[in-house]
């Protein structure tokens, strides 16, 4: 399986969308679009804040429990990072289209009843926030997810950071965590066995993906990177891919 | 027990359109032409109708009426973009013409208000200011809160309390009649019910006859309204033909006409002195022989529009001498017998074609 | 103005000498950025960071492309339907209407209002936008009773064009700040044509010949899409002259 | 759900009016189609398919599967095409509208019907064993003929495809992981493709390919005609509108043949140089001659 | 299955012993439920369908994606001036031989139900009647090919009978070919009006045409046919709609010099008596 070395990522991708990005990482390539705000319906319209929609659409297939699943965490922790109370009684509406799963080659996938994995939703939660940078919706913060499995090999577990498939397969556990830049922690859903301890160690492995200085033009502080090997630097990777963004949006200035 | 063998009625010929003959002829004669498949006895005979001076004015959807430029196009005609002056038909029904105006008025459609007309309406939704009614149109028409007599005097001015107790006047589900005041461009009807002849109705029965205009059902005529003796022991019955085929059978109640008498007061204060009982929704008691009998004039009612007979106050009183005759005559009950659907009904409108 | 103008990320910390301190003039903070007591100003989308040090004011550059009604701004606006007292239009799709009087148009009485079909499109300014409420457009100038162009736009062709976009058309100096010269490059190649530019993303065409409107059109949205240059337009502009001939 | 705007009466008073001078918005001519591009993905059988800013994703997949009691001799061939609120946020999950309802039955008609799939070859063992092959169509943008955009993903990701290899050897069916045997393509008879027509005027006598979101939203009928590089009509469907002369619907037909054609030359072009790009250094010559087998199509 | 109809090429006769040209016996009523505004019960060979009109009215409570739209598109709401039609088919479980159930959401019924709301909406003037709605209600009986067809026709004789105005009456019909589509064979005879074994072996197609012009309203074809066949075949079935037109008309006249007769409708006053005045 070769998992692609460095995230893609290309912004604006959908012409009559207000923000939309498409992202690949990993083996998973995922189209997002964002619509917002916009007018709610009756339903989900709330008095002070906006309501954030998430679909999650599989490339094949029709979604079930599992894509629901997935909305309602992505629903509930990018609500935190938008800045929902300056838009009353509207809508952001986040749709997520998977259109790339890598593929387990020693496993003919089902794919007729699609049941996206555990492991897709880094990619899911990165597309939904550059979409939503893209769109110029209001956040209080950006934020960086990585999907950690724990795999036991000759007794000892080690931990896999962007697991593929099989890896998926095989772990006992796989957990997701994401970060605000403000290095707080905003995600973290697990499932598998595992201790306390192990836990812990997922979160400072997870953290160091997620969490790596800025690299600043003033500041010579710039980690060296070789004490991380595991993972690329997710939160430069963001804010290169803005500031592309952002100098050809204002290439008048 | 002595069995008597009925012969057996017969069976009433149905009143079949001439096609039904035709297509029966259609299938024996087709002789397979091929390009004469279209049954040429069905044609030929269609011809022979076509040419009675009596059919020369009926059209159906896409008759070329005119080409000549002189005449003015009316309701049931248009003029296609790409004939410009030429007037086609997009009914189905008989040419009129009022001076240079040709209109077509359909055999049959649903009614379409027009100023002056007088409603049966039934309440389907109550707003801040106005209420919905349904009378039988393309939309609902609305009732303008300041289009009925109010309590206590038609000069006074309607107040908020009056907004907030719209529910006391009208509220849905209440019948009424009234009458159609004006109308929006869009065709929609606004009523009004200022007058004692209109308001709310009670004590009694309501008949929709589908269909209006030139067809069967009820046609804009002379007297809507009027009160007529009940036969066999029954009461006066109060009858109002809705234009727009909503038709009320009630017992007459002479209210009005009694407080006035009682209070002695004149009849130009009348109007002022509408009492809260107007907006009243409770019956008053009836006796049974009215009901009788109000139920038979509902049958007459029913009857004629079944037999395609156009319903007015003329076709309904004979209608209901008749029907009353006939209940003497053939109907077990004797009086009680008020039936008048399928063959009975037919029978009453032989009779009533028959004179 | 300092010419530092550094990419800014949601949540990101503002370095201080960014941050104009003139102690005479109150801080205003621009779209973009928001004020979280006592002292700290963090950015809320990505952008450039601006700062202007004369006007003790900073804001971050940014595009985003859905229309936030803000006050005093020119926008075009569609006739959805019309109530007792308002027309009820719409400033961009599927956003809640925004409120129209009838009566504010210019010298306009309960019988001499304008009366504007479903679907007509008027031409109109913001005055009341607030997050809690649907926005309220006018077409007449309170102070001075007066239209001022305002009012229904007739025939003609309306083209959607990128907020930022259409941010630059308004610009007073529109080239030297806004860098378009497509509209003047359009004059100057002889094409007659009334334009109505509406802050949110909605430009208004009109003009006799519709050949030259579609022109006007398509060089608005090809610079636009294009994100093409001061030369790069006049090029388009010549090009699609040419090819209207 | 949030309304779906409509154009104003002046925008579409002016397209109508341009229009009748043989002028489109996009400066196109009345036959022209927009650009249409093609990108396959890194895995077989998904195909991206841009028409201007009409953007189409279809992904096809295989599933082995019981066939229908009915069909025991057939295999399972199913096209599902469901509009997000991508699309727009007009379209809400789970609740199909009308548009939908059309493009799904256009497809399924046109791809389905038309035999162009060979659903006999899906079936491995007759009454118990055959693949379900299911085609998911995503529309990621709407700029007006998601029909003829949606059409040609749909095709082009079928004949992208490669499902598991399989092998019968005493009765016992084994299917071969990707891993083990390099997958085989499908049993592929013919390419249809689709062909819009759009409409204009009180007359009909405007007729207009590849019509944009506006124009779809002005014009007063479409016919869509569904024609292989043959010659032969899969599927016409003019279902209401503004009637339309017999004779010039016969000349749409034949204009529609000589864009499928170009079409359907597109797209095997597209499928070589896609071919050449995973044939680095001619390792798959086996798959080559695979290629070789399948009927020209 | 084996080619029932190759039998046609020794007597030119079709399986029910029609000619190529030939309709089926088309019965037609209106009239027929007394309740309704309009209303028609049409037969076409065994093909046997019947149509209850409601409207113009006031539209009800929406009722989610479920019917047909016409004119503007489906939920235009406030800006929409014209009636919506709104279609609904019930194709009974009885009416054909396999007697399958077809749920609500059966796409093919879905989008019978929106080529009938289109077709109609082309000759209605849904203009005359803003902010309401035309509720057409169809009842498969019985099912021998054309089912199509057959909706459109009666649809089109029950709005004739309701009295909404329309252009023209929209008439349509099945035309087929006796060539497959494997076969190029130019002597390939068209054949009007299909039933039932005709639609399944051989390519045909439907269509509606407006008045007894040649414009068509409505041309759908689900089978694999060579193009050189679309010629015959579209002229063979536009002369078909003409015949239906006219056969239509009929009954609708019949019904009218009935009233006449019976009275129930003044003569009227036409052109030729204002000559007299």
């Amino acid at each position: 399986m070769t998992v692609t070395a460095a995230p893609e990522a290309a912004l604006g991708v959908l012409p009559r969308a207000d923000g939309s990005a498409k992202y690949s990482y990993a083996g998973y390539t995922v189209t997002a679009s964002v619509n917002g705000p916009i007018e709610a319906q009756r339903r989900d319209e709330h008095p002070y804040e906006a309501h954030v929609d998430v679909i999650v659409r599989p490339a094949a297939g029709v979604g079930a429990t599992r894509e629901r699943h997935l909305e309602s965490i992505l629903q509930s922790s990018l609500t935190q990072i938008i800045l929902v109370k300056n838009f009353p009684r509207s809508l952001i509406q986040i749709v997520l289209q998977v259109e790339d799963t890598p593929e387990n080659d020693y496993v003919n996938t089902k794919l007729v009843q699609a049941s996206l994995d555990f492991a897709i939703m880094p990619a899911l939660f990165q597309t939904a926030v550059l979409a939503l940078l893209s769109a110029g919706v209001p956040m209080r913060a950006t934020a960086t997810a990585t999907a950690v499995a724990l795999v036991s090999q000759d007794g000892s577990k080690t931990s896999v950071v962007d697991p593929s498939p099989r890896d998926v397969e095989i772990a006992q556990s796989v957990h997701v965590l994401a970060f605000t830049s403000q290095d707080e922690l905003l995600l973290a859903e697990s499932e598998g066995d595992f201790t306390v301890k192990e836990w812990d160690e997922v979160y400072e492995t997870a953290k160091q993906v997620c969490c790596r200085p800025v690299p600043t033009k003033e500041g010579m502080e710039m980690v060296l990177d070789d004490e991380h090997t595991s993972g690329p630097d997710l939160r430069h990777f963001l804010r290169s891919t803005m500031e592309q963004k952002v100098a050809s949006d204002l290439h008048w200035k | 027990m002595p069995i008597t063998i009925l012969p057996p009625k017969q069976t009433p010929q149905p009143s079949l359109p001439p096609h039904d003959i035709d297509s029966d002829s259609d299938s024996s004669s087709s002789n397979g032409g091929a390009d004469l498949s279209l049954s040429p006895p069905s044609r030929k005979s269609h011809n022979n109708n076509n040419n009675n001076p009596l059919f020369t004015n009926l059209v159906t959807p896409g008759t070329l009426i005119t080409p000549d430029p002189q005449w003015m196009r009316g309701h049931g005609t248009y003029i296609p973009p790409s004939h410009p002056h030429t007037i086609f038909s997009s009914l189905a029904g008989i040419t009129t013409r009022t001076n240079k105006l040709i209109s077509v008025t359909p055999l049959r459609s649903r009614y379409t208000p027009e100023v002056g007309d007088l409603v049966v309406g039934r309440i389907i939704e109550v707003q801040a200011k106005r209420w919905k009614v349904d009378i039988n149109s393309t939309t609902l028409a609305s009732l303008p809160l300041s289009a009925i007599n109010l309590p206590g005097g038609i000069l006074r001015k309607r107040t908020e309390t009056d907004e907030l107790q719209i529910r006391t006047f009208f509220s849905e589900g209440d019948l009424l009649v009234a009458e159609v005041q004006s109308l929006f461009q869009d065709g929609a009807a606004v009523l009004h019910t200022r007058s004692l002849k209109y308001g709310k109705l009670r004590n009694g029965l309501f008949v929709a006859v589908s269909g209006q205009s030139g067809g069967s059902g009820v046609v804009r005529s002379r007297r809507q309204v009027w009160t007529m003796e009940g036969r066999n022991g029954g009461g006066k019955m109060d009858v109002i033909l809705g234009v727009n085929g909503y038709v009320w059978i009630s017992k007459h109640v002479e209210t009005i006409a009694k407080e006035l008498e009682q209070k002695h007061m004149g009849i130009t204060n009348m109007e002022e002195n509408v009492s809260a009982g107007v907006y009243s929704s409770q019956n008053d008691g009836i006796d049974g022989g009215t009901m009788r009998e109000m139920a038979r004039l509902r049958g007459v009612v029913v009857a004629l529009v079944e037999n395609g007979c156009r319903v007015d106050e003329d076709m309904i009183l004979r209608g209901y001498e008749e029907a009353c005759e006939m209940a003497l005559m053939m109907g077990e009950g004797g009086v009680e017998d008020v039936y008048l659907g399928g063959e009975r009904g037919e029978e009453l409108v032989r009779g009533l074609r028959g004179r | 103005m300092t010419t530092e103008r550094p990419l800014v990320l949601p949540g990101d910390t503002i370095p201080p000498h960014l941050i104009p301190s003139s102690t005479t003039k109150p801080l205003r903070l621009g779209p973009g950025l928001r004020h979280l007591p006592p002292s700290d100003i963090i950015p809320v989308v990505a952008g450039q960071l601006i700062t202007n040090h004369q006007k003790n004011s900073m804001w971050v550059e940014y595009n985003n492309n859905r229309y936030l009604p803000t006050p005093g701004d020119l926008i075009i606006a569609q006739i959805h339907r019309s109530g007792p007292d308002f027309y009820y239009c719409s400033l961009s799709p599927y956003t809640p209407h925004a409120t129209l009087p009838h009566l504010s148009f210019e010298s306009a009485t309960k019988k001499t209002r304008p009366q504007l079909q479903p679907g007509s499109i008027v031409y109109a300014r913001v005055v009341l936008a607030n997050k809690h409420m649907d926005p309220e457009v006018e077409c007449v100038s309170q102070s001075t009773g007066k239209s001022d162009g305002l009012g229904e736009l007739k025939g003609g062709m309306v083209f959607d064009v990128s907020l930022q976009f259409a941010r630059r058309l308004l610009m007073a100096k529109s080239r030297e700040e806004g860098k378009v010269e497509v509209l003047e490059a359009l004059g100057a190649e002889g094409l007659a044509f009334e334009i109505a530019v509406g802050r949110n993303g909605r430009v208004w065409v009109g003009g006799e010949d519709p050949k030259a409107v579609v022109v006007v059109g398509r060089a608005l949205k090809e610079t636009d899409e294009g994100r093409l240059g001061v030369e790069e337009q006049r090029k388009l502009v010549r090009r699609l002259v040419k090819g209207m001939k | 759900m949030p309304r779906e705007a409509e154009p104003s009466l002046n925008e579409k008073q002016f397209v109508l009016q341009a229009l009748q001078d043989s002028i489109r918005l996009d400066g196109r001519e009345l036959e022209q189609y927009r650009p249409l591009e093609l990108t396959f993905g890194d895995q077989y059988g998904v195909a991206d398919v841009t028409l201007g800013k009409t953007r189409v994703l279809a992904k096809a997949s295989a599933e082995l599967t019981v066939p229908y009691a009915d069909r025991p001799l057939d295999g399972i061939f199913n096209i599902a095409t469901e509009l997000s609120p991508m699309t727009s946020p007009a379209f809400e999950v789970n609740r199909p509208t009308e548009t939908e309802v059309l493009i799904s039955r256009l497809l399924e008609k046109t791809v389905r019907r038309s035999g162009a799939l060979d659903t006999e070859s899906l079936c491995l063992v007759a009454g118990q064993k055959c693949w379900s092959i299911r085609v998911d169509v995503h529309v990621l943008s709407h700029d007006g003929n998601l029909i003829d955009a949606a059409c040609f993903a749909v095709v082009a990701a079928l004949r992208h495809f490669r499902k598991p290899d399989t092998s019968m050897e005493g009765g016992v069916l084994t299917v071969y992981t990707p891993a083990e045997r390099e997958p085989v393509p499908l049993s592929w008879l013919h390419s249809p493709f689709c062909v819009t027509w759009s409409f204009f005027g009180e007359d009909g006598d405007i007729a207009v390919l590849d019509a944009t979101w506006m124009e779809e939203q002005v014009s007063s009928g479409s016919c869509t005609i569904s024609l292989n590089k043959h010659g032969e009509i899969c599927q016409i469907a003019k279902l209401g509108g503004v009637p339309v002369e017999a004779v010039s619907l016969l000349q749409c037909t034949n204009v529609a043949l000589i864009k499928a054609k170009d079409m359907s030359s597109k797209l095997d072009r597209w499928l070589t140089e896609d071919a050449k790009r995973r044939d680095k250094g001619g390792l798959l010559a086996e798959l080559s001659a695979e290629n070789d087998r399948v009927p020209d199509i | 299955m084996p080619l029932d109809t190759s039998t046609y090429g020794l007597a030119l006769l079709r399986v029910d012993g029609r000619r190529w040209n030939e309709l089926r016996r088309i019965h037609a009523q209106i009239r027929t439920q007394a309740a309704a505004d309009g209303s028609s019960y049409l037969e076409m060979g065994h093909t046997k369908v019947m149509c209850v009109v409601t409207g113009p009215s006031e539209p009800g409570p929406r009722r989610g994606a479920a019917g047909g739209a016409a004119g503007g598109g489906g939920g235009a709401g406030g800006q929409s001036k014209d009636a919506e039609v709104v279609v609904n088919i019930v194709i009974a479980g009885f009416s054909s031989v396999d007697r399958k159930r077809r749920g609500r959401g059966d796409k093919r019924t879905l989008e019978m139900q929106s080529t009938l709301a289109n077709t109609l909406a082309a000759t209605l003037h849904t203009h005359l009647f803003p902010h309401s709605q035309i509720n057409i209600s169809l009842h498969v009986l019985s099912q021998d090919g054309s089912l199509l067809a057959a909706l459109i026709n009666a649809a089109t004789l029950a709005c004739v009978d309701a009295g909404i105005p329309m252009t023209d009456y929209v008439t349509a019909c099945t035309a087929g070919s006796t060539s497959t589509y494997a076969a190029n064979d130019e002597g390939a005879d068209p054949l009007l009006d299909l039933n039932h074994q005709e639609e399944q072996e051989l390519p045909g197609l439907t269509v509606a045409t407006l008045g007894d012009s040649d414009r068509v309203v409505a041309l759908v074809c689900e089978s694999r046919v060579q193009i050189s066949r679309l010629e015959g075949m579209l002229a063979v079935g536009v002369d078909g709609c003409k015949q239906v037109r006219e056969i239509l008309d009929q009954v609708i006249k019949a019904q009218g010099q009935k009233m006449i007769l019976e009275g129930t409708v003044d003569k009227g006053t036409g052109l030729n008596d204002m000559d007299l005045d």
